[in-house]
């Protein structure tokens, strides 16, 4: 087995897979926007990961370089990073709201509040 | 030599890395983050310099401003919102 | 050597998501995101992609963990332990994702792969033609700017729309005015701080206007300049409490500068348009194409950067302005 | 000349990073929080100015120098600053430090 060629998607899948823990597994909902990060973040590193190439060098051209990485998935991460971000705003806003209304960030307590509604 | 440093930086950021999980105290946390952050300013400055591009160094300026940045304000809501809070966690 | 540092830090990676599973005290969790964000960003160094540790290292370390705390400065510290019945139901479920993603892995190019299938369509074009077509050395702020320059207007107006949603969300249209309040600045005791920063501060902005005006010959560009430019002001409002930083910054100017960032970017392709080119051709700029091409990425980076710190701006203050409020309501 | 300055920035390189290892080191192991801030502070302002210069000798270009010496100017302005105000939060959250036995006992007569 590939064990050097394949180390980095393996922590991409480990990552990744916390991440889906957090967000299935944890009621807390601002400890869910952190799940989703971190699985935002894995994919993020898939995706820089594979626009390496072996002893190339950054994507900003220089006399008497040849082998440079690829610059279309950082061109694509780069602006994810940042939509990323703003997103996550707009999630954290929804969770002070839902504070708010009904004074906890708890799945299992915000559930219940709506039954007995 | 570029290796030796880079290394000794790595394994630093490592045992800081330690400290931030153990805690105990919310402080220890936060000594840890900003003493993790001087080590990544370092480790990409010397990566820089292995990888033949030093130019880079605008992204270490990057992280040693974000570093201070994020240090004061973990400072400043902690103090905003935990006045009376235990310092001890659990 | 390198690829021992990689693997390195991707274990530190999978070291702290596991510990962010663990731990139950939100303000920790927080800080552990933001050491994640340090890392994943001196990651995408070791991978040559410097535009992108530059932004994650703005925002993954910087903008996300000022938000996190913020927030929880308003929903509370601690979270609820897990409910067994449904870690019983999630754990199985995780393994058997992971086993089947990481046999699906097995089948991938091998790290650092020449010849893997990504290599081989449209990046060889942008490397070999772009120093021509477009004349700066940055190809990622080329493909960024001009290749793909209407994908970025998308994104440029997801991040506008983001910032319009938080403040249909969380706006406050009964503070107080300005005049009227004691400054409650929770810092005041710390003047080394205070004073440090006020020197930093001129510093972080013409740091800013550097990355955004340098974009094309080093790392940078609107986006990460408009992250730094913001930064400052947080600096600011954090130390000398909000009703200085209010003073400082009018909100409704703020609100019209993101969407003039915004216009900005659509008025220099509706320019072309008008012209009789396609959207966002910037030829119609200047006889000399190359010229043409950096006029035109000027603008639109111009457009970008105002954008992206403006809706920085306006997100943490509303959201230090809803804590703010709470505080005093205790 | 060149001979030198290889070894000196060569010395500084390594040492700095021998600091970094023992700075980190006693973050780990010290007892409490301020023996802990103590360890990391001090070995850290030296060890990135180390480093730093260090990586200075070696630069070729002056552009990469003037970055260096901004670099280092501002770990040396913030680095000092956060450490400061962190101990000085800790202090007025009332955390103590650590003391062997016969202190405490003195220090709580003394109270």
């Amino acid at each position: 087995m590939n064990f050097v060629g394949l180390f980095n998607y393996w922590i991409v899948m480990v990552l990744m897979m916390i991440g889906f823990y957090i967000v299935i597994a944890q009621g807390n909902l601002v400890k869910k926007l952190v799940g989703l990060t971190l699985f935002q973040t894995s994919v993020f590193i898939m995706y820089i990961t594979m626009g390496k190439i072996e002893g190339a060098t950054a994507p900003i051209l220089v006399e008497g370089e040849a082998l440079y990485s690829n610059p279309l998935p950082h061109v694509l991460i780069l602006t994810a990073i940042v939509v990323g971000i703003a997103t996550t705003a707009l999630g954290l806003a929804l969770v002070v709201r839902i504070k708010e209304s009904y004074d906890s960030i708890e799945e299992d307590e915000i559930n219940r509040k709506d039954q007995e509604c | 030599m570029y290796t030796a440093a880079a290394f000794a930086v790595l394994v630093a950021m490592l045992l800081a890395l330690f400290r931030a999980f153990a805690g105990p105290t919310l402080y220890d946390r936060i000594l840890a983050v900003n003493v993790f952050g001087t080590k990544t300013v370092l480790l990409i400055a010397v990566v820089g310099f292995m990888m033949g591009r030093p130019d880079f160094l605008d992204i270490v300026m990057v992280y040693a401003l974000m570093n201070f940045i994020s240090v004061i304000g973990i400072l400043r809501f902690f103090e905003y919102t935990a006045k009376n809070v235990e310092v001890r966690e659990e | 050597m390198e690829l021992i540092i990689n693997m390195g830090l991707l274990s530190m990676l999978a070291m702290t998501a596991i510990a962010i599973v663990r731990i139950k005290d939100l303000f920790a969790v927080a800080m552990l995101a933001g050491i994640y964000g340090l890392i994943s960003a001196s990651f995408f160094v070791m991978m040559d992609a410097v535009d992108v540790a530059f932004t994650e290292a703005s925002v993954g370390a910087g903008i996300s963990t000022l938000l996190m705390l913020t927030t929880l400065a308003i929903t509370g510290r601690f979270e609820k332990a897990d409910k067994k019945s449904r870690t019983r139901f999630a754990l199985p479920l995780v393994l058997l994702t992971g086993a089947l993603l990481i046999y699906g892995t097995l089948d991938m190019p091998s790290f650092g792969a020449a010849d893997s299938p990504v290599q081989e369509h449209v990046a060889p074009r942008y490397l070999n033609d772009s120093a021509q077509e477009i004349g700066i050395p940055n190809v990622v702020t080329s493909v960024l700017a001009s290749y793909r320059a209407f994908d970025t207007f998308g994104e440029v107006i997801v991040i506008f729309t983001a910032g319009v949603g938080v403040l249909a969300l969380l706006m406050r249209t009964d503070l107080p005015p300005i005049s009227s309040v004691k400054n409650t600045a929770s810092m005041e005791e710390h003047m080394v701080l205070r004073i440090v920063a006020k020197m930093l501060i001129p510093l972080i902005l013409l740091f800013g206007l550097y990355v955004q005006f340098h974009g094309e010959y080093g790392p940078g560009g609107g986006f990460q300049a408009g992250v730094i430019f913001a930064s400052a002001f947080f600096l600011y409002a954090m130390l000398y409490g909000m009703n200085a930083a209010r003073k400082v910054i009018d909100s409704s100017l703020v609100q019209v500068l993101a969407a003039l960032g915004v216009l900005i970017y659509g008025t220099t392709g509706v320019v072309a348009m008008l012209s009789g080119k396609n959207f966002l051709d910037y030829s119609v700029f200047s006889e000399d194409p190359v010229h043409a091409q950096h006029l035109g990425i000027l603008f639109i980076e111009l457009g970008v950067g105002l954008t992206v710190a403006t809706v920085m701006i306006i997100i943490f203050f509303t959201f230090s302005g809803r804590s703010q409020v709470e505080g005093e309501r205790d | 000349m060149e001979g030198i300055l290889n070894i000196v920035s060569w010395f500084l390189l390594v040492f700095g990073g021998f600091l970094c290892i023992s700075g980190a080191v006693g973050l780990l192991r010290f007892p409490d929080f301020f023996t802990r801030m103590h360890a990391a502070s001090v070995t850290d302002t030296l060890a990135t100015a180390m480093i730093l210069i260090g990586l200075f000798i070696q630069a070729e270009s002056w552009l990469v120098q003037v970055k260096l010496v901004m670099v280092l100017l501002f770990v040396l302005l913030t680095s000092p600053t956060a450490g400061h105000a962190l101990v000085m939060a800790a202090l007025h959250a009332g955390l103590e430090p650590v003391l062997p036995k016969q202190k405490q006992a003195s220090v709580e007569a003394g109270r």
